[in-house]
């Protein structure tokens, strides 16, 4: 076993380690803190980058261990664990820089930092994870380190929060528990990837086949916030921006909907999935989100309410993406869990500076603000645009994919569907973002700090601009090499391959 | 004709133990208690085996009545409720009854099928005697082949001292001796001693070859203690932390070196040297005397210090 | 029926009686009492009912039991320890949810 | 049946007749004085006798003086017990009670 | 052949508790540490030897079973001697700060009695040294719940005292009429004679309601709460962890020595339902306590009844799910020790920061206490059964076991009980990351404490990478069954 072939393992253990550190550091350390968390996330980053150099030239690094009689822990980095195992580390490095400066002077911050570095050290186990059981286990060790930071603030309102949080996710644990282990039970300890033996196994006996399915897509659809398991979503708002910068665009939803794809791609196969007609109903429910979502965003005042049902809207392009079969709509299912992860980042981190710079927590408030904060609200700006999907914003491509794959796929309905969210979206965004850049500002701010500066501190706007930037990137150089979209193609290339 | 003996033996067992928890004055129940003791002591008798005999009617009927008279005493202070006939109504009754039948209903069913016992573990024990170093099969059972128990009985006979020591409350006063200043009794004790001791040793002596050994020599031992300090000898000792505790752990302490030293030599534990067992079981058995009637002396001693005469009290 | 096994159903209804006891009673000493009457009966049937299967003394049993008066006597002492001690804190002498709502 | 035998269970009908007559006076007899009277004496005279009916029966001369040892100490130990009892009675300043009365203290002290 | 490990097991902590009791204060400590230092390492030396030799038994007094008391070590026994070892360990030396020196001169004997009434069950294979060593448990345990002195702990002595005694009996009228059928003692002989006739069906139940009374398992619980909530904070973590262990471990051993999986399936059946009702009662009930002790006290009952579980599913016609079923309820045991041991620990921290038992008290504990907040919610994740953790291994094996035998309804009583433990380890949770005013009015116990918690609890969680090591110890599963 060489270094390389535990690489894996270290870029689980960066986040994970420095997690336990920061938990031992006495809360007034905040200087030594930050440090070793903005390390580690360098670190990470760099380990991510000889990982995807690795898996680019073919290989599969692959660690395991043995936990129960002939059921491993395995980690392994294969092209889709990259994709979003990626997103993953680079959106840490943002999200710490952010939440340390949203977090200054604020209490708790050696517990906060302790959990958020947990947090990404499961997210980092679930895009690694090499079969379902570690999936499970990391899925279930996520659920654990958010609470926390859900109920951060103490709150009676952030307790309930965490109450309702708890309830959905441990309940779909529970059910994709169920599932897995009916799984290991009946088809076998398979690995990602033995789509044959799956296959076998739905032939001999499909009711099983099916009703595991359905419970690994219910476990999942609950931190995917699929229609009807959405409404924790909303709820957990009342965790600090970061909080749910992480739970939006990294962690909880996506590791819901990775999980989908993990399921349909590399437990049952997509062909075999499609055949038995399970994708179907999927689909069905996936667009149902999708306007449900974005027609509730609609109506919802709160700057970060509405962000919420954006998310629960826009997450499910990334279940109907997988549903579509044929390689055009898995690339824009794939790539859409990574440009929209970018978007929404920097939409809940411009919604944040709103609140922490100007205390502004509505729409109707944000009058005016491209004036007080022009480079904000051009960061919230170009996310909103991506989320409607006009080009070259990286949201255009997601969308341009899952047309065309929809009609590969002879699902013309999709289409519609398209279309009809996309008015929606631009229905909830371009009011606000009229209401940013061309209506004046209305009496004073609610509450404003930070006066003497332009915009607000850079630990706050740097990050914000930095996913902005990767946003627009990722739709501009959609044809280079290095492009999410290009590494989409890869993964889709080696599924669709055998 | 000896049915008809054992018949009633048991009947009078049955009337007693009904007695005992049913009739309306605690200290009666106490008497019946101690009187079952007894009666039982002969049970054992008929049963073949004197050495229960012994020890029921040292240990169960005299020690457990005095200690439970000792209690009722205390007792006296409380509230204490007789048990009250309108409980017949309640669910406890019928649970109860029906808890009490089943197990009689079920330990006949399993009694009353034949029994044919695979492994004839009496003869083992026969073929063993010689070399267990004794001649009574019960002692050889107790101290040799199967010590390992009697350790662990005598670590519990020392824990459950140590749990009186436990309750005794740090504010209390030590025990002011409250001898019985009786001349008569000073002049016939300081004549009985030796032969308590007399008895105790004989006791224990003899149980290498017949009923007797260290438990019943404790007793007879508890009791010359007892009457020690009846007439107010020497029992500051017990009052000592040091002494009180390094009495009860004598005869553990030594059971324990003595059963570890083969472990010296490779041997397994509380194996006993060939040819000399019967030596080490009369120390072994010596020094569990002492503790024994240590301990049981101290329980006594240990109940006297408890402040409980609280008359005052609602 | 011999002897031994005449007396192996006495231990029988001796366990009977104690357990009907056990549970009827509220005042501890005389659920200790029980707990003795059980424990004599338990060692009844040990010697009793091992020494009809032979016809004749069965020493192991008898060893056995004469271990388990002492521990019996030792828990008995405990037990009126802890009895006595709660007796003086509380001037009870059942526990708090036998007490009634007296 | 010998004479040996008629005697010996003479003797020991004897004896137990003496113990009956202990236990009766132990219940009919009005307070702890009388009580002991009765309990010691009887108990003494009831013991001998069926010692006395068992030596009959042994072989051995040790044997027989072990008996009468027995007889000794338990005579010397119900002495001393009664004593005491009557001693500590005295203390307590238990009075004397006439024929017909009944003790109420301890009865009273059960309840 | 090398007596010294095994023998070892019992003599120390004899010596111990003879030595604790004899010595002056200073002394005392320092001998106790010293043994519980050679007990560990006679434990890794009986590791060693078994790893060498196998399985193992020992005559006592060089007379062999069935005349003489056999003791043996076999993977079961050496888990749970090296699972005691550990958690005793640790528990002592959170006692050793915790407790004041009055109570700590008292502390010492009884904690060593107890230990040595629990090795010498583990290691024990006769009936009859069963029956003692849990006397002996019993009666320390006992007393250590009347440590504190007060009439709270003498009431839960006392009930205890009185199951205790009451569950003995019912295992000792159940070896009496083995023996009188078997004429054996030893486990080992009696399972090569053992048919399933009425009075041996009469023997074990005696023995298994009695076991099950001092086991606590539902309906035969209520002494346990206020015994395991109202002792002193190291006692209640030594008797949740390894007490109750004691007479489940007689329960198992009689089960699978005498082959009771190939007995009616209505025993395993019956034993299954009250494992199901623990947990759902005791989850219930640990989700309505407003005092921290009694959250988890009860929450020892809803374990309990996990480890219940495993007996409908060991049968004889599905050995591999069998085996995977009893896998599963050690590797429970095991975290069930270590974690509920740590959470009691944690606990005691908990409620010596606020000085209040009420579950109000905790506001704001997790921001000035987070150290002992973590070491509760690591334990917590473990007896929640939630990944990564020794708790979510067990009961990964057991449903597995469950779904292999399509014995469905285990498996829905397991959910469901997951999920009353999640809810009420997060109610304690929910009540600790409130915020209130007044800021850091909380005492700050000694690091040890903190610390002892802790390694507890990672311990529990490191369980769910390491079970292999622990079910590595056990037979495979042809041996199990016969």
């Amino acid at each position: 076993m060489n270094i390389m072939s535990l690489l894996p393992l270290w870029v689980l253990m960066t986040s994970f380690l420095a997690a336990i550190v920061i938990f031992l550091l006495p809360e007034e350390r905040h200087r030594l803190r930050s440090t070793i968390n903005i390390g580690a996330a360098i670190i990470k980053i760099g380990l991510i980058i000889l990982l995807i150099r690795l898996v680019a030239q073919q290989e599969t690094p692959e660690v395991s261990l043995e936990v129960l009689p002939g059921l491993s822990l395995v980690l392994r980095a294969d092209a889709l664990a990259m994709l979003f195992a990626g997103l993953s580390s680079i959106l840490w490095l943002c999200t710490t820089l952010y939440a340390i400066g949203y977090l200054e002077n604020a209490p708790n911050r050696s517990r906060f930092f302790g959990y958020f570095s947990l947090c990404v050290a499961s997210t980092m186990g679930i895009s690694l994870a090499g079969n379902l059981f570690t999936f499970l286990i990391f899925y279930e060790l996520l659920t654990l380190s958010t609470y926390p930071l859900v109920v951060h603030r103490g709150t009676p309102q952030s307790l309930k929060a965490g109450r309702t949080y708890l309830a959905y996710t441990l309940s779909g644990g529970v059910v994709l528990l169920v599932g897995v282990a009916l799984f290991y039970a009946f088809a076998g300890d398979l690995a990602f990837g033995q789509t044959a033996q799956m296959a076998e196994f739905t032939h001999t006996s499909p009711i099983a086949s099916a009703i595991i399915f359905l419970l690994l897509i219910g476990g999942m659809a609950v931190k995917a916030a699929l229609f009807p398991f959405h409404g924790w979503l909303p709820t957990a708002m009342v965790a600090p921006a970061p909080v749910s910068a992480l739970l939006h665009a990294v962690a909880v939803v996506k590791a819901g909907a990775f999980g989908i794809i993990r399921v349909v791609y590399d437990v049952f196969g997509i062909e075999l999935a499609w055949q038995q007609g399970y994708l179907l109903p999927l689909s069905l429910i996936a667009s149902f989100t999708i306007l449900y979502g974005s027609w509730r965003a609609l109506q919802q005042t709160d700057i970060k309410k509405r962000l919420a049902f954006s998310t629960v809207s826009q997450v499910s392009y990334i279940i109907l993406g997988v549903t579509l079969i044929g390689p055009l709509g898995t690339i824009g299912g794939l790539v859409h869990l990574l440009h929209q992860g970018l978007m929404k980042v920097t939409l809940f981190f411009c919604a944040g500076n709103y609140a922490e710079t100007l205390g502004i927590h509505k729409i109707h408030e944000l009058n005016g603000t491209g004036k007080r904060m022009p480079m904000t609200s051009a960061a919230f700006t170009l996310g909103a645009l991506g989320m409607i999907g006009i080009p070259p914003v990286a949201g255009f491509i997601s969308k341009w994919y899952l047309g065309t794959g929809a009609l590969a796929a002879g699902m013309d309905w999709v289409i519609w569907v398209l279309i009809g969210s996309s008015l929606l979206n631009a229905a909830y965004f371009l009011p606000v973002l009229y209401r940013i850049w061309f209506l004046p500002q209305q009496g004073q701010w609610p509450h404003e700090s930070f006066t003497q500066w332009r915009d607000t501190i850079p630990l706050l706007l740097i990050p914000a601009l930095i996913t902005a930037a990767l946003s627009v990137a990722a739709g501009l150089f959609a044809g280079s090499d290095l492009s999410p979209l290009s590494w989409a193609r890869l993964i889709v290339i080696r599924e669709y391959q055998p | 004709m000896n049915e008809l003996i054992d018949l009633t033996l048991v009947c009078i067992l049955l009337g007693l133990a009904s007695l005992s928890l049913f009739t309306q004055s605690l200290f009666r129940a106490v008497m019946f208690f101690i009187l079952l003791g007894l009666i039982l002591a002969l049970v054992w008798i008929r049963l073949d085996a004197p050495d229960i005999a012994l020890a029921e009617a040292a240990i169960g009927a005299g020690i457990t009545g005095i200690l439970l008279l000792d209690a009722l005493a205390h007792l006296r202070a409380t509230s204490n409720t007789p048990p009250q006939l309108r409980q017949l109504k309640q669910p406890r009754f019928w649970l109860a009854l029906i808890s009490g039948a089943g197990v009689i209903l079920l330990l006949a069913l399993a009694i009353s099928e034949p029994l044919a016992p695979a492994v004839a573990l009496d003869l083992q024990v026969s073929e063993n005697l010689t070399n267990s170093g004794v001649t009574h099969p019960i002692t050889a059972i107790l101290l040799n082949f199967r010590s390992y128990d009697t350790l662990l009985e005598v670590a519990v006979l020392v824990l459950a001292a140590l749990v009186a020591v436990t309750l005794r409350q740090s504010d209390e006063h030590p025990v002011v001796n409250e001898y019985l200043p009786n001349p008569l009794l000073h002049a016939c004790l300081k004549l009985f001693f030796p032969m308590i001791f007399l008895v105790s040793m004989y006791l224990l002596w003899a149980g290498a070859a017949q009923p007797g050994g260290a438990f019943q020599a404790g007793a007879v031992l508890a009791a010359a203690f007892v009457l020690f300090y009846l007439v107010g000898l020497k029992t500051q000792l017990a009052q000592n932390d040091i002494y009180l505790k390094g009495g009860w752990i004598f005869g553990l302490a030594l059971f324990v070196l003595v059963g570890s030293m083969p472990l010296l030599y490779g041997q397994p534990f509380l194996t006993y040297p060939d040819s000399q067992a019967g030596i080490f079981i009369l120390l072994i058995e010596l020094g569990l005397t002492l503790s024994i009637g240590w301990i049981l002396f101290s329980m006594f001693l240990l109940s006297q210090s408890s402040p409980l005469q609280k008359k005052d009290s609602p | 029926m011999s002897s031994y096994l005449i007396f192996a159903y006495g231990g029988v209804g001796l366990c009977g009686i104690g357990v009907f006891g056990f549970i009827l009673h509220t005042h501890l000493l005389r659920r200790l009492i029980a707990f003795n009457l059980l424990g004599s009966g338990t060692f009844l049937i040990l010697v009793g009912l091992s020494q009809s299967g032979r016809g004749e003394a069965d020493y192991i049993p008898q060893a056995l039991v004469l271990t388990g008066i002492v521990v019996a006597v030792a828990a008995t002492a405990l037990a009126l320890v802890l009895i006595r001690r709660w007796a003086a804190l509380t001037q009870h002498a059942t526990l708090p949810e036998d007490q009634g709502p007296s | 049946m010998s004479l040996l035998a008629i005697l010996q269970s003479f003797l020991l009908i004897a004896g137990a007749l003496m113990f009956c007559i202990g236990s009766l006076g132990l219940i009919r007899f009005p307070d702890t004085y009388t009580r002991i009277h009765a309990l010691t004496k009887a108990d003494n005279l009831g013991l001998g006798l069926i010692v006395l009916a068992l030596i009959l029966n042994v072989e051995s001369v040790a044997l027989a003086l072990k008996l009468l040892l027995i007889w000794g100490l338990v005579m010397i130990a119900s002495a001393l017990s009664g004593h005491l009892v009557a001693w500590e009675a005295d203390e307590q300043c238990i009075p004397l009670c006439q024929p017909g009365e009944t003790e109420r203290h301890l009865e009273s002290e059960d309840e | 052949m090398v007596h010294f490990p095994m023998a070892g097991l019992v003599v120390f902590p004899l010596l111990g508790a003879l030595v604790s009791l004899a010595l002056s204060q200073r002394w005392r400590t320092l001998m106790s540490f010293a043994l519980i230092l050679a007990l560990l390492l006679n434990n890794a030396l009986l590791l060693l030897q078994f790893y060498s030799q196998g399985m193992f038994n020992e005559a006592m007094g060089n007379w062999p079973a069935p005349l003489g008391i056999e003791l043996r070590i076999d993977g079961l026994a050496l888990i749970f001697s090296l699972m005691s070892a550990i958690v005793a360990s640790i528990c002592a030396l959170y006692a050793y700060v915790y407790l004041r020196p009055a109570q700590l001169k008292l502390f010492w004997p009884f904690f060593w009695f107890l230990w040595v009434a629990l090795n010498s069950i583990w290691l024990s294979s006769d009936l009859f040294n069963l029956y003692v060593g849990l006397e002996l448990l019993s009666l320390a345990a006992v007393g250590l719940v009347a440590l504190s002195r007060d009439a709270l702990s003498l009431a839960a002595a006392l009930r205890y005292l009185f199951a205790a005694l009451l569950g003995s009996i019912g295992y000792l009228l159940g070896v009496a009429l083995l023996y009188a059928t078997y004429g054996t003692l030893s486990l080992v002989e009696l399972s090569q004679h053992f048919s399933l006739t009425l009075s041996s069906s009469v023997a074990l139940g005696f023995m298994f309601i009695g076991l099950l009374m001092k086991t606590a398992v539902f309906p035969m619980h209520s002494w346990l709460p206020p015994a395991h909530g109202g002792a002193l904070t190291p006692v209640s973590a030594l008797l949740s962890a390894l007490v109750i262990k004691a007479s489940f471990y007689i329960v198992l051993r009689l089960w699978t020595e005498l082959s009771l999986d190939s007995a009616p399936t209505s025993a395993g059946l019956l034993m299954g339902i009250l494992g199901s009702a623990a947990i759902l009662w005791g989850g219930w009930m640990a989700l309505h306590q407003t005092h921290l002790k009694l959250v988890v006290a009860y929450s020892t009952l809803a374990q309990i009844g996990y480890f219940m579980l495993i007996f409908p599913l060991l049968s004889d016609t599905n050995p591999h799910a069998s085996h995977l079923a009893f896998q599963g309820g050690i590797l429970m045991l095991l975290a069930h020790a270590l974690a509920k041991a740590g959470m009691f620990l944690a606990a005691g921290n908990l409620l010596f920061c606020t000085g209040q038992k009420d579950l109000h008290s905790l506001a704001g504990l997790s921001r000035y206490r987070p150290l002992n907040i973590f070491a509760f919610g690591l334990a917590g994740v473990s007896i929640m059964g939630l990944p990564p953790s020794g708790g979510f291994n067990g009961k990964w094996l057991i449903i597995q076991s469950a779904m292999l035998q399509s014995q469905w309804q285990w498996v829905l009583v397991i959910l469901l009980g997951s999920l009353l433990s999640a809810a009420y380890i997060f109610r304690v949770f929910s009540y600790t990351y409130q915020e209130v005013e007044g800021g850091d009015r909380f005492k700050q116990p000694s690091p040890l404490l903190e610390w002892s918690a802790l390694s507890l609890s990672v311990l529990s969680i490191l369980l769910g990478f390491a079970s292999m090591l622990v079910l590595d110890l056990l037979p495979s599963h042809s041996v199990v069954t016969q």
